[in-house]
């Protein structure tokens, strides 16, 4: 690194510009730029300040203690981490759930997946300098954490998936509740955030034509989620190589043709109008029956099971402390709401695995700050990020 | 009783009485502190909260500025190694008096009878624009004298901001000299009787307005201290009281110029009688200022570079049209 | 003995001087002015080391809006006085951090918040992480992963409670 | 060109014309007076535990599955009833209220408490040994005068709050 950037220290037109980690655009991050007048002349992002080794402690942990570990790596996405490990997870066991429990698991990745968009609308928001648009996703997330929370128990973290099912059932009167709140949602989205910002001169000088990611790039790179789709790629890996509930899920692929900032942004806004649509859908269509495997009903203990039948709260078989998946080599590929996330599991058939690797969407986009800001004007710089939507602790896991 | 009735005089003299208390030292300290206040609350309600609370509960967080100062008052003050000590330490109070200098020619009504200028010049609006014009110059010097590269970018971005703004501003008040024939702001206030400025000649007021406010750094111009990419621009290095005396020039810069904009397009101090016409010219001050503390609730940040562009190819265009609208004007008069 | 023998002669002098010292440190209207200016202006400075920041975030946007409290997330550490040491801190961070706390000026204060950050809580055998008790003094606790914001508000209030204490 | 400039023109009032509508209406705050008032979570919130010491079997599960490594087991006897087992101690220095102590204890020893907002002075208080896991955990209130809210989520104004 420091002969790169000493190379050109007789060049006095340029300064070198370190950004972060004590920056308030940085984020978890550092950025090393040259600036020649108002121009990246070069921009490298230098990742891994907040690298916890998740991979390496997975090896030291069972089974069932890794579900809550891979969520720290994006606890803003949870349950999307949550779904791809316990479906790698069940694919070395050789269970399928129940058809509640698959459309349980899809109900909270939706919402996760709007409460998501919306955290990356406020940050993109308070990176250009508008403190209300940093206020209002923020506080519209609000009633769909409490829904998450009502179903889950936790506001972020919430550890819901667990080999064979899900841990809790619907409480009552819980369909009210979520239809309120999407369409609270929904109106607030459709009207007064185009109003105050997306329709705004200020923001659509800021965000069009900058950063403009060609749709050969985008697939040269291997660019995932909503920024490849707003380079006019229409790829989901929920229509892909569809998971859990979504065959059964009528759906859009959301996507935009233009590719720069702004068409990031307004892919992530179709995309909540069409997780809307499938929260909608799986409250109508909610399967009856049981929301674990049978194979695991049978071995709690009688008062947990009462328990279950009487509130729809699972306890955990005693089983999940010593599970031994038979060895093998399983890969599960999901559709977090940063772009897709990959599980890649190697088990001996020990009460630990043997390798855990996981391909997170950030890690995969991270290559688009060299490419989109050398080249930009320094105040491109927290336009194009806010835009990226990108969250260090999930890239450098 | 003669003691009192001298230290009386003195003070209600209108060269102490203007920079001393009103609109001076005083009535800015009352103002900056309810308008930081203001700018807070409006933002907060506007965003669906309430904003600074239990500093004074019962008065719903007015004394949170006094307890920044406060707080500010009690730190350490860092002055890095790498910086030029004295001028680092000296541009930030000689920025604040500069700020306050125009001041002295700005009329601002009359009060219990005193005529509330402390210098009568025929030319106060040459004078006005001249001294306002010295304050960037020391943000500029704070930025180098801080020896540190975010500042140093802050104060470069000044710079180029300071051109693109100041010629519509100069521009546009021109027009108003054309139109009321004088360069007295006294006079020209006197000559609003019947009709403001504004209705006249509402392309000057738009151009002036826009200027005041990217000149100030309110949004969506706050491009110079623009925190997402330069941390706090010229002010980066600056700690405890000297930032508080920073943070303080750009609202002081937008109380003068709000009450020279007032003076110039909204008729000043008429029309209210003469003994306490002063507090119609607050009145109108306070409703420009809160205007342009809301604007940040509403707005992103310009970039650089789309400032300048509106700076000279729309308000230096504008100010033009108002220069020719203005002698169109006399002309048919005539 | 020499403090009595001087006793007998001034009286108790030594006690008398030693109250008033104690007075203009600790009981002046000043000091407490100081406190009080200083609690409700808490400002944190935008130092983000790991994932609990989300909430931190969520503390002050409008559901929970701590800025009632006067704490306002600000740039940099020269005009700040508070460090949230949000989450896990790598061995990469802690040196950014000690050097942001060593750029603050007094007094200044730390929050540690989530499991991660008192004693690295899931990652209790990360190879990467260290606590922040080795790096910064801390004033207030807040265990979660993460917190909730109410806790993040009560830690905050708990501060400020503190430091008008005199701490 | 001049379609342009009128059409910025209009999307800029829009901007402020609907920043002065949320400026003027009232009512629309969605804030928690959080120390004035106290959110009562759902039932079934993760929140601190409480253990029932009478009901625990020492079997041990709940410090095998703890991701965390924050639950150990310790001898205990009780000082009315001199019984004796091996209970556990929650250490919140570690633990990531996950809830999967509680939801694999078989016997139910361990609940839920709901209490979320803790904050410390001193480290050591967050270590909860048995005699206070059994307890519970206490936690004031943080200033007199606060009551108690509950939470409910509005089509119009998102959330709202209704005394309890």
């Amino acid at each position: 690194m420091k002969t790169s950037l000493s190379k050109q220290q007789d060049n006095r037109k340029e300064i070198e510009l370190f950004i972060g980690p004590q920056h308030p655009a940085s984020g978890h991050m550092r950025f090393i730029g040259r600036v020649d007048g108002d121009i990246f002349t070069n921009f490298i992002p230098d990742p891994g300040w907040v690298h916890r080794g998740i991979e390496k402690i997975a090896e030291n942990r069972k089974w069932i203690q890794i579900i809550p570990l891979v969520e720290r790596a994006a606890i803003l996405d949870a349950a999307n981490m949550n779904i791809g490990y316990v479906i790698a997870l069940e694919k070395l066991l050789d269970i399928e759930p129940p058809p509640r429990a698959q459309y349980l698991r899809t109900l909270l990745c939706e919402i996760n997946r709007i409460t998501s968009h919306l955290y990356g609308f406020g940050i993109a928001g308070i990176m250009i300098g508008s403190s209300t648009f940093y206020m209002w996703p923020f506080a519209d997330r609000e009633p769909l954490i409490d829904i998450a929370q009502l179903i889950t128990g936790a506001r972020l973290t919430y550890s819901y998936m667990i080999p064979g099912g899900v841990r809790r059932d619907l409480p009552q009167g819980f369909k009210e509740k979520a239809l309120k709140a999407l369409k609270y949602i929904e109106r607030r989205l459709n009207n007064d955030y185009f109003r105050i910002f997306f329709d705004n001169p200020v923001t659509k000088a800021r965000y069009q034509e900058v950063g403009v990611l060609k749709r050969d790039d985008a697939i040269r790179l291997g660019i995932v989620g909503p920024n490849l789709r707003a380079s006019n790629v229409k790829y989901d890996v929920r229509k892909v190589e569809p998971y859990a509930a979504y065959p059964e899920l009528e759906f859009d692929i959301a996507y935009e043709k233009e590719g720069d900032c702004y068409a990031r942004l307004l892919v992530r806004v179709e995309e909540i109008r069409q997780s809307i649509k499938i929260i909608r859908q799986i409250l109508d269509a909610l399967p009856q029956g049981p929301i674990i495997h049978k194979k695991y009903e049978k071995l709690v203990s009688l008062r947990k099971l009462e328990e279950y039948q009487k509130t729809g709260i699972f306890g955990l078989p005693a089983i999940f402390t010593v599970l031994r998946p038979p060895a093998g080599e399983v890969i599960s590929r999901v559709e977090a709401a940063r772009g897709e996330l990959i599980f890649h599991i190697i088990s001996t058939g020990e009460l630990r695995p043997y390798r855990l690797r996981m391909v997170t969407p950030s890690f995969r986009n991270i290559v688009l700050f060299r490419e989109l800001i050398s080249g930009a004007r320094v105040m491109d710089f927290p336009a194009i990020y806010g835009s990226i939507d990108y969250f260090p602790p999930e890239s450098d896991r | 009783m003669e003691i009192v009735d001298l230290i009386l005089n003195i003070l209600l003299h209108p060269s102490i009485f203007v920079p001393l208390i009103f609109p001076g030292f005083i009535t800015i300290l009352i103002i900056i502190i309810l308008l930081i206040w203001a700018e807070r609350k409006v933002a907060a309600k506007i965003q669906m909260r309430i904003g600074p609370l239990y500093v004074t509960r019962r008065f719903g967080g007015i004394l949170q500025l006094l307890a920044d100062l406060l707080r500010y008052m009690f730190a350490e003050v860092i002055t890095s190694k790498d910086s030029d000590k004295f001028i680092f330490i000296a541009s930030p109070i000689v920025a604040l008096t500069a700020t306050l200098l125009p001041l002295a020619v700005i009329p601002a009504g009359s009060l219990l009878g005193i005529e509330l200028i402390a210098l009568r010049t025929n030319i106060s609006l040459l004078a006005a624009l001249a001294l306002s014009s010295l304050t960037p110059i020391f943000i500029i010097i704070m930025g180098w004298a801080s020896n540190n590269k975010f500042a140093l970018m802050g104060s470069l971005r000044e710079g180029h901001l300071m051109i693109s703004y100041e010629v519509p501003l100069y521009l546009s008040a021109l027009s108003v000299a054309i139109l009321h024939g004088s360069l007295d702001i006294v006079d020209i206030v006197n000559n609003q009787q019947r009709v403001w400025t504004v209705l006249i000649n509402p392309f000057a007021a738009f151009s002036f307005f826009i200027s005041v406010i990217m000149s100030t750094s309110r949004f969506p111009f706050e491009i110079t201290e623009s925190d997402s990419e330069l941390v706090a621009g010229p002010y980066t290095e600056y700690s405890s009281i000297l930032y508080g005396l920073v943070m303080g020039v750009p609202y002081m810069r937008l109380y003068v110029f709000t009450l020279l904009f007032v003076d110039l397009f909204l008729g000043g101090w008429y029309p209210l009688i003469d003994g306490f016409s002063s507090i119609t010219l607050i009145i109108k001050v306070l409703i420009i200022l809160l205007f342009s503390v809301f604007l940040r609730s509403v707005y992103p940040r310009y970039r650089l570079d789309q400032a300048i562009r509106i700076g000279w190819h729309i308000l230096f265009t504008l100010s033009l049209i108002s220069i020719t609208l203005s002698l169109l004007i006399i002309g048919w008069v005539m | 003995m020499r403090v009595k023998e001087e006793q007998s002669l001034t009286g108790n002098i030594y006690n008398f001087v030693r109250k008033i010292v104690l007075w203009i440190i600790f009981k002046t209207p000043l000091k407490r002015l100081r406190n009080w200016g200083i609690s409700y202006s808490l400002w944190p400075v935008h130092l983000t080391t790991a994932c609990c920041g989300c909430e931190f975030g969520a503390s002050s946007a409008p559901r929970f809006d701590a800025e009632r409290t006067g704490y306002l997330p600000f740039v940099g550490p020269r005009q700040t006085n508070l460090i949230v040491i949000e989450g896990s801190l790598s061995k990469k961070m802690a040196n950014a951090v000690r050097l942001t706390y060593e750029q603050m000026p007094n007094p200044k204060y730390v929050i540690a918040l989530g499991a991660c950050a008192i004693d690295l809580g899931i990652f209790y055998d990360s190879y990467n992480l260290v606590r922040v008790d080795e790096v910064v003094p801390v004033d207030v606790y807040v265990p979660g992963c993460p917190p909730r914001p109410e806790a993040i508000i009560r830690s905050v209030v708990m501060l400020q409670r503190k430091i008008r204490r005199g701490g | 060109m001049i379609i342009k400039i009128i059409n910025n023109f209009y999307h800029h009032i829009r901007a402020i014309l609907i920043g002065l509508k949320y400026l003027l209406s009232p009512g629309i705050r969605i804030t928690l007076k959080y120390p004035d008032e106290l959110p009562i979570l759902p039932e079934n919130y993760r929140g601190m535990l409480k253990l029932n010491n009478e009901l625990c079997i020492s079997c041990g599960l709940c410090s095998q599955i703890c991701p965390a490594g924050a639950i150990n087991l310790k001898l205990f006897e009780h000082e009315q009833t001199k019984q004796v087992g091996r209970h556990p101690e929650v250490d919140y220095k570690r633990c990531i209220f996950c809830g999967f102590c509680i939801d694999i204890c078989p016997s139910k020893a361990l609940e839920l408490t709901r209490i979320h907002d803790a904050a410390f002075y001193v480290e050591d208080e967050l270590y909860y040994e048995v005699n206070r896991l059994i307890i519970g955990p206490k936690i004031d209130p943080p200033c007199m005068r606060s009551k108690y809210v509950i939470s409910e989520i509005d089509e119009v104004r998102g959330i709202v709050y209704r005394n309890a």
